[in-house]
């Protein structure tokens, strides 16, 4: 009975959303004079920046990507507090499967490749396809490969606390440096260079190298947590 | 031609991919139609000019939320219903 | 000029990402740091609210672009009264629990901290941004706090009540998307001024549909009644001055959110009245509900679901008055129903199933908490000479002038109903015999400090409210002047 | 190349989008389990994903990639770049939001010994 | 108007010092409370002249206090009897818990009350109404006896009064865009005739609550006779005057503007006879005295509503004075209560005896209030009837003269009742040690019986002011054509002076009275209740044979058919009706996420549905 009621609901909802996207229409342009365009120039013009989605997540709207750095954040501590236990209670971590060598020689060789491939990724965020996100999305499964190779592999909390701080003053403080400078906070203040280069971009590189740290650490603290959470019936 | 098959190969894996995690029992298979969810997405991302989001839906949707998932369901339980639990624990 | 907007969001994010650190150096100052901020803050909004009052509004834009095209702040005299008041109430709540549950660990408490300080900063920030998008990321890191804080006791039944709220929470955030594709996708533009200069080219249809999204959204978080149902558990199962929290920033802020779609962005008429209806809708309900509760923070939950419906009963007036009555009736409420979650939370500090039969007989063990409680139950029924009534008054005052004897009457009777759950209550407290097994708990010194702050509040603005309504009447006149609320924002220059 | 196939495309993107989100709404609104839940609500987020994206495609565009092949190129038709820094922030905050429910749901499950849904109602009323 | 200022600072202030001086010694808290009361009222009444007015303005409100003849009048009142009680109260509080809570709450009844008659706008008239209830709710429910029950129900009624006056007051401030009393009177003219029917409603309907007039009198019983008695002498005699204070301002400035044909005054004096004469029914079945005292007090209020509601010059100032007498006498009676029940620990006539030689002075209060109440001539009680009596024919309501007769008869039964049960009859040795109470206690009560010969020898002490009142609420000078020559013109149709005729009746009276108790103090025997033998039979020890056990069966049996309705049934049904609905109400949180969940959803289908309609 209530799945029939749910699915009226949801065939009523999806109508109408339907009709909506149906007009609104698909791969036209939809609107005249609208941010995109501006921000199509000036990435290029003003920012030297080839990446446009580069250039509008990390300065045009920086602030949306401090604001999600810091969910992921809230996300870490939030799982922590969540999943919070007295010390005595907490107990190993529990294992998805036990590895054979070859997985674990396997991860022990892949491991330095995904990091530099991480690190790859959101150092050429403004260049190319990719960036902070990806390259520390990146990163933390390269750490998650060690963590499901190894049983005993771990990783030191506090560094990654460390890291992820640092990480996020660095983001919050070249913000603020920009805020001194320029007036405006995460204001451009260095010199953006040539279009194409890898220093190039002002300020877009050395954010998003943080937000990549940040990310990675993140993640990985996100996974570590989980992991070490045992179900207790 | 073969750019329309693709996409509707896609499109049509995507939509039989939600339903199949939607009503599989078991968890685990349920998780990874979810992944199969994300990479079809990712693609389409790729297609849809989008290789950013792509490039991160591969990342997080396909590697971390899958592992997130599997690593929940092996700290709780595998399957939907509490009957199928308390057989596989029998087992 | 003493600072900017933009450090309302900067220095808490600064200090949230320091706090890890400077744990590791003394473990006091993951409680002290937060404190720290929240004073900073409030210092710096008082000296921003009067700058803006004598000024007009401040308009900040974020990395160097001019506003359609950056994000951009505004701190005018309606946010920036709200932005006062929020930081106001999470440096009570602050102080009060410098020292509450003094028994959990370093790691707890610095989560919970920095929680808390997320908490009013994501709030702060819903009701600063001048971009709708970027009002979502702050939606979230506001959720996101919430859901933690309300699962922070380690029982049972805290993680039952934020799921609850993580699931509406999730829907709502869909919701919220879709309504702000909807829109970029007719506009191509995020700038809230940007969008009202050009809603009335969009057609009406997509208008509404992202209204109702819009509105469905925000309407989960700011506990309109059908949506509401993460509130009186969240209220319930989180630690006591994270009720207060909730009722008085989280949900002003979402509040604020829709308020500000249906005033300055959307153009349509049928959307105040929409508001009355379901703003007594859930005044209704919410009301009805509370009298039958066992828990006394449940029932404070309702109670304040109920006031917010009020809330938006009087912002659906679309008058001035209207708009004045539902800022000052915001004011109040955040500062009674607070004051009500920090003195319940004592009531109950020991007993188990925090009924509201555990209060009975109280008042010999905790007399200036239940001395507070009352205080608070008095004014938030309305009762003169307390502060609660003056907002009644200019609520019914609002809806006499715009005709609404209808709704007039309802909003009496149903405060008659308020009235007889909350002396039933406070008479609990001060006139049946306590239970032998429940221990009172003293409340600590900073608590209580906490506590009387609010108290002399009520009692000041209850026999003088001119300290504060110059202030409201600003910014009501502020959030009716649409014209100029876009002027001011797209009148930036690069 | 028939162009009425194309037509049907315009509609399937869109409507795939939809249909998947309503499929993970279903299942959130439904499915007894609270891990499903939780999948339900990812699936939704997916299906959203890829409206979003759907919505700034340009028919012809490239992605907003300033290569050295493009500034030379003719074709200066970008895709909106707009929708994908959103859905970039859209992903990672969803993800933050399903590891916090996943947590939640180990919480439970360590409280209450099950994931059915109808089980975990203590508080109400 | 500095003093205005300085009376309500020292109000407040002492209210809140007072409730501290606790902590410190009784003694303090004693003298602050006095002063707390006495000082204002000195202060108003030697610094405060009549028509002064102090304007100012609250939260961009413009506010007006100020004194008029009629608010003088009761402020009279209100000050004389709290000024009394609170001499009273001092004794009756000795050795009681919660001084500090009783004191502070009588500071604040008087302040409020003073406050109403002195509001010449209806935000401040509404604050200080509110205050009032409050205060004296907190007052009824300081026993702690049922307060769920009898304090909700006085608070429940009161505010929805409260809220009815509320809602007029805005109403009327969307017409006229001010809240000063004098605009709201002027403007009423202009209004629409159905704002003019509804505007009277809602403020008689808060009037009539304080005023217990039937049928929103259910609260009354309980909450008299569960406050404290030096309270409820105050509670009785001043604060259910002030619904009669509006009551009079309302009828007069608004009802009487009404087109004809609108039966206001009628309906409303018919209900107010029906109070009286079921208000008497009941109190004559009590047999515990505050509660015989509490019906009566809604009976006689009935009176008042009458008079004031035929709305002549002669029946106004029969309603008023009669007013003043009720504040006299029933606050005196309620203090004979306290006095007793301090003495003996109990209220119950059938338990009580045969006091009158152990506490003299207060029988003679009793005997002064009780001859007041019952309307018997010298004193003052009895001139107000009279012409009510007279208002009533010469208007021409001669049933409503009959409901008036018959009920002022009954009044004779409860009123012996009450006298017998407590003072005459046979003493019981179980209150043999029963001493005089002492002198704070005992001088007021004495005072008020003094008081209430006086009026009833020269009523002009209170008629001018009513006079002069009426004639600030735009009635003719009518103090010397009605008082002094017409009524007595009228019935007889002779001229005759009623002064001297009052003079000689007083001094008949007192001769009797001295004789009488002088006579009858030596005169009498002692005998036990239980002194008695009938057919040969002894009566037991532990048989009640108290005069006042089945008291007026036949009379009760005979008009036990009106009284088997009672109002309190039906509210307490609609009440538990609304508990079941809120019940019902709250099983829409279920408790389960996906419910709610669903609700979202089907939330936004619905607003999808009716987008057309709503947008």
């Amino acid at each position: 009975m209530k799945k029939v009621i749910v699915f009226l609901l949801l065939a009523t909802l999806g109508v109408y959303l339907a009709i909506t996207f149906f007009n609104i229409g698909f791969g036209d342009p939809h609107f005249v004079n609208g941010v995109k365009d501006f921000y199509l120039k000036e990435t290029v013009e003003n920012l030297h920046v080839s990446n446009t989605v580069t250039s509008i997540v990390v300065n045009f709207r920086g602030f949306d990507t401090l604001g999600e750095v810091t969910v992921l954040f809230l996300a870490v501590t939030a799982l922590g507090s969540i999943l919070y236990k007295k010390r005595h209670e907490v107990g190993a971590r529990s294992v998805l499967f036990s590895s054979s060598s070859v997985v674990t020689a396997g991860s022990k060789l892949l491991f330095p490749a995904v990091i530099l491939l991480g690190v790859y990724v959101f150092i050429h965020g403004h260049l190319s396809p990719g960036g902070g996100f990806q390259g520390g999305v990146i990163i933390a499964t390269g750490f998650l490969l060690m963590l499901l190779a190894y049983e005993n592999y771990s990783v030191s909390h506090t560094w990654l606390s460390i890291v992820e701080s640092l990480a996020g003053i660095t983001f919050a403080g070249v913000g603020l440096l920009g805020f001194m400078n320029g007036g405006t906070f995460l204001q451009n203040f260095l010199p953006t260079g040539v279009l194409n280069n890898l220093f190039s971009g002002g300020v877009i590189p050395i954010i998003y190298i943080a937000v990549g740290f940040k990310v990675a650490a993140e993640l990985t603290g996100v996974i570590y947590t989980v992991l070490h959470e045992k179900g207790v019936k | 031609m073969i750019y329309f098959v693709l996409i509707a190969f896609l499109l049509l894996l995507m939509i039989a991919a939600a339903i199949y995690s939607i009503s599989q029992k078991d968890l685990l298979y349920a998780t990874l139609a979810t992944g199969i969810i994300s990479l079809v997405l990712s693609i389409l991302f790729y297609l849809l000019q989008a290789p950013d989001v792509a490039l991160t839906e591969a990342a997080i949707g396909v590697a971390l939320t899958t592992i997130i998932f599997l690593i929940t369901i092996r700290n709780t339980v595998r399957f939907e219903n509490d009957e199928d639990n308390f057989k596989s624990e029998v087992k | 000029m003493v600072g900017t907007p933009v450090l309302f969001v900067a220095i808490p994010l600064l200090a949230a990402f320091l706090i890890p650190l400077l744990g590791m150096i003394w473990k006091e100052l993951v409680r002290i740091v937060p404190g720290l901020v929240l004073i900073y803050l409030m210092v710096l909004s008082v000296n921003l609210l009067n700058h803006v009052l004598v000024n007009g509004p401040i308009v900040e834009v974020i990395a160097g672009w001019a506003p359609p095209f950056g994000i951009n702040l505004v701190f005018s005299a309606f946010s920036g009264f709200l932005v006062t008041l929020m930081v106001f109430l999470g440096l009570i709540v602050w102080i009060y629990s410098y020292r509450f549950k003094r028994n959990v660990g370093f790691e707890p408490a610095k989560k919970y901290f920095l929680l808390l300080m997320m908490l009013v900063t994501g709030a702060v920030g819903i009701v600063l941004t001048g971009d709708i998008f970027n009002m979502f990321v702050f939606i979230e890191i506001t959720g996101i706090s919430g859901y933690a804080l309300t699962a922070f006791y380690t029982g049972r039944d805290s993680a039952e009540a934020s799921f609850k709220y993580l699931m509406l929470g999730s829907i709502a955030s869909t919701l919220l998307l879709l309504a702000i594709m909807i829109l970029y996708s007719q506009l191509g533009t995020l700038n809230m001024a940007e969008i009202a200069t050009k809603i009335h080219t969009v057609k009406p249809a997509y208008k509404v549909i992202s209204l109702i999204l819009f509105i469905t959204a925000l309407g989960i978080e700011a506990e309109i009644f059908p949506l509401n149902g993460w509130a009186p558990d969240a209220y319930a199962e989180a630690p006591g001055p994270v009720g207060a929290a909730f009722a008085g920033i989280v949900v002003k802020a979402s509040v604020y959110a829709i308020i500000r779609y249906i005033y300055t962005i959307f153009d349509i008429s049928g959307a105040y009245d929409f508001l009355i209806i379901i703003g007594m809708v859930t005044l209704i309900i919410a009301e009805f509900a509370a009298i039958r509760q066992e828990k006394l923070k449940r029932m404070l939950a309702y109670s304040s679901i109920g006031q917010m419906g009020l809330v938006l009963v009087a912002f659906g007036f679309g008058t001035k008055e209207g708009v004045f009555a539902a800022l000052f009736l915001m004011l109040n409420h955040a500062i009674i129903k607070s004051l009500l979650f920090l003195s319940g939370s004592y009531l109950v500090y020991n007993s188990k199933d925090k009924t509201i039969a555990e209060v009975n007989g109280m008042h010999k063990f905790l007399p200036i908490t239940s001395f507070l409680f009352a205080l608070g139950a008095f004014a938030i029924v309305g009762l003169p000479p307390f502060a609660g009534f003056w907002s009644k008054l200019s609520v019914l005052t609002a809806a006499a002038d715009s005709h609404m004897l209808f709704v007039m009457s309802l909003i009496l009777m149903v405060s008659v109903v308020e009235l007889v759950y909350y002396l039933r209550v406070v008479n609990r407290i001060y006139f049946f015999k306590k239970e032998e097994s429940v221990e009172a708990k003293k409340p600590t010194f900073n608590a209580l400090i906490a506590m009387l702050v609010l108290g002399a509040l009520i009692l000041v603005i209850g026999f003088y409210p001119d300290v504060i309504t110059g202030v409201i009447h600003k910014a009501s006149a502020d959030l009716m002047d649409k014209t100029k609320y876009i002027n001011d924002v797209l009148s930036i220059k690069q | 190349m028939d162009s009425s196939l194309f037509q049907l495309l315009d509609y399937g993107v869109y409507g795939t989008a939809i249909l998947v989100m309503l499929i993970g709404l279903y299942g959130a609104l439904v499915k007894k389990s609270l891990l499903k839940v939780v999948i339900g609500l990812s699936v939704m987020e997916s299906g959203l994903n890829l409206l979003i994206v759907a919505l700034g495609y340009l028919k012809g565009g490239t992605a907003p990639i300033f290569s050295d092949g493009f500034l030379n190129g003719t074709n200066k038709v970008m895709v909106d770049p707009v929708p994908q820094a959103l859905v970039l922030t859209a992903i990672v905050i969803g993800f933050g939001v399903t590891a916090v429910a996943l947590s939640l749901v180990i919480r439970l499950y360590r409280h209450h010994g099950t994931l059915n849904i109808d089980e975990i109602k203590n508080l109400k009323w | 108007m500095e003093t205005f200022s300085i009376i309500f600072a020292i109000f407040l202030g002492g209210a809140v010092l007072t409730y501290f001086a606790g902590k410190l010694s009784s003694v303090v808290q004693d003298i602050l409370f006095l002063a707390t009361v006495l000082v204002p009222t000195y202060l108003f009444f030697s610094g405060v002249s009549i028509g002064s007015s102090m304007p100012f303005s609250l939260e961009g409100i413009s506010l007006l206090w100020g004194v008029n003849h009629f608010g003088w009048l009761f402020s009279l009142i209100v000050l004389g009897l709290g000024s009394l009680a609170a001499v009273y109260s001092v004794g009756y509080m000795k050795g009681k818990e919660r001084r500090g809570y009783f004191y502070l709450n009588f500071v604040l009844s008087v302040m409020s009350m003073l406050g109403i008659v002195i509001s010449q706008d209806l935000i401040s008239f509404f604050i200080f109404w509110e205050i009032m209830t409050w205060s004296s709710y907190l007052m009824v429910i300081y026993s702690g006896n049922d307060v769920q029950r009898i304090g909700i129900k006085y608070f429940v009624f009161s505010a929805i009064g409260a809220y009815a006056m509320l809602m007029a007051i805005v109403i009327v401030h969307s017409v006229t865009h001010t809240f000063f009393i004098e605009d709201m009177i002027q403007a009423y003219g202009q209004m629409s005739l159905q704002l003019q029917i509804w505007i009277p409603i809602l403020f008689l309907l808060a009037f009539a609550v304080k005023a217990a007039m039937m049928p929103l009198h259910v609260w009354a019983p309980g909450a008299y006779s569960n406050a404290p008695m030096a309270y409820t002498s105050l509670f009785s005699g001043a604060l259910s005057k002030m619904g009669v204070y509006g009551m009079v301002i309302i009828l007069v400035t608004m009802v009487n503007r009404l087109p004809q044909g609108i039966l206001f005054r009628e309906v409303l004096a018919w209900l107010g006879g029906i109070t009286a004469a079921m208000g008497t029914l009941w109190a004559i079945k009590q047999d515990d005295a505050k509660k015989l005292l509490a019906y009566s007090s809604v009976a006689q209020l009935g009176y008042i509503i009458v008079g004031v509601s035929i709305g002549t010059e002669l029946a106004m100032m029969a309603g008023l004075f009669l007013a003043v007498m009720h504040a006299l006498f029933k606050g005196t009676l309620f203090m004979v209560v306290g006095a007793i029940e301090k003495q003996t620990g109990t209220t119950n006539f059938t338990e009580v005896t045969g006091l009158i030689r152990k506490m003299p002075w207060t029988f003679f209060a009793a005997l002064m209030g009780i001859i007041a109440l019952a309307g018997i001539p010298p004193l003052g009680g009895f001139i107000g009837k009279w012409m009510l009596y007279e208002s009533l024919i010469t208007s021409d309501h001669y049933l409503l003269v009959i409901l008036i007769f018959f009920s002022s008869t009954a009044a004779f039964l409860y009123c012996y009742k009450f006298l017998f049960g407590f003072f005459l009859g046979q003493e019981e040795k179980e209150w043999a040690h029963v001493k005089e109470a002492p002198a704070t206690m005992v001088v007021p009560m004495v005072l008020m019986g003094i008081f209430m010969v006086v009026l009833g020898t020269f009523p002009g002490i209170v008629l001018n002011p009513i006079n002069n009142g009426l004639m600030d609420l735009g009635y003719v000078d009518s103090y010397k054509h009605l008082w002094e020559t017409s009524i007595i013109f009228n019935s007889w149709g002779d001229h005759v002076i009623l002064q001297p005729i009052l003079y000689s009746i007083m001094g008949i009276f007192i001769f009797f009275l001295i004789f009488v108790l002088w006579k009858g103090y030596k005169g009498t025997r002692y005998v036990t209740t239980k002194d008695i033998s009938s057919s040969g039979e002894v009566p037991k020890e532990d048989e009640n044979l108290t005069f006042s056990v089945g008291f007026m069966q036949p009379f009760m049996r005979a008009v036990a058919p009106v009284m088997r309705r009672q109002m309190d049934k039906y509210y307490t049904g609609f009440a538990n009706g609304l508990e079941g609905l809120f019940d019902f109400v709250r099983r829409i949180y279920t408790g389960n996420a996906q419910t709610y969940a669903v609700y979202v959803v089907v939330f936004i289908v619905i607003v999808l549905l009716f987008k057309d309609v709503l947008f």
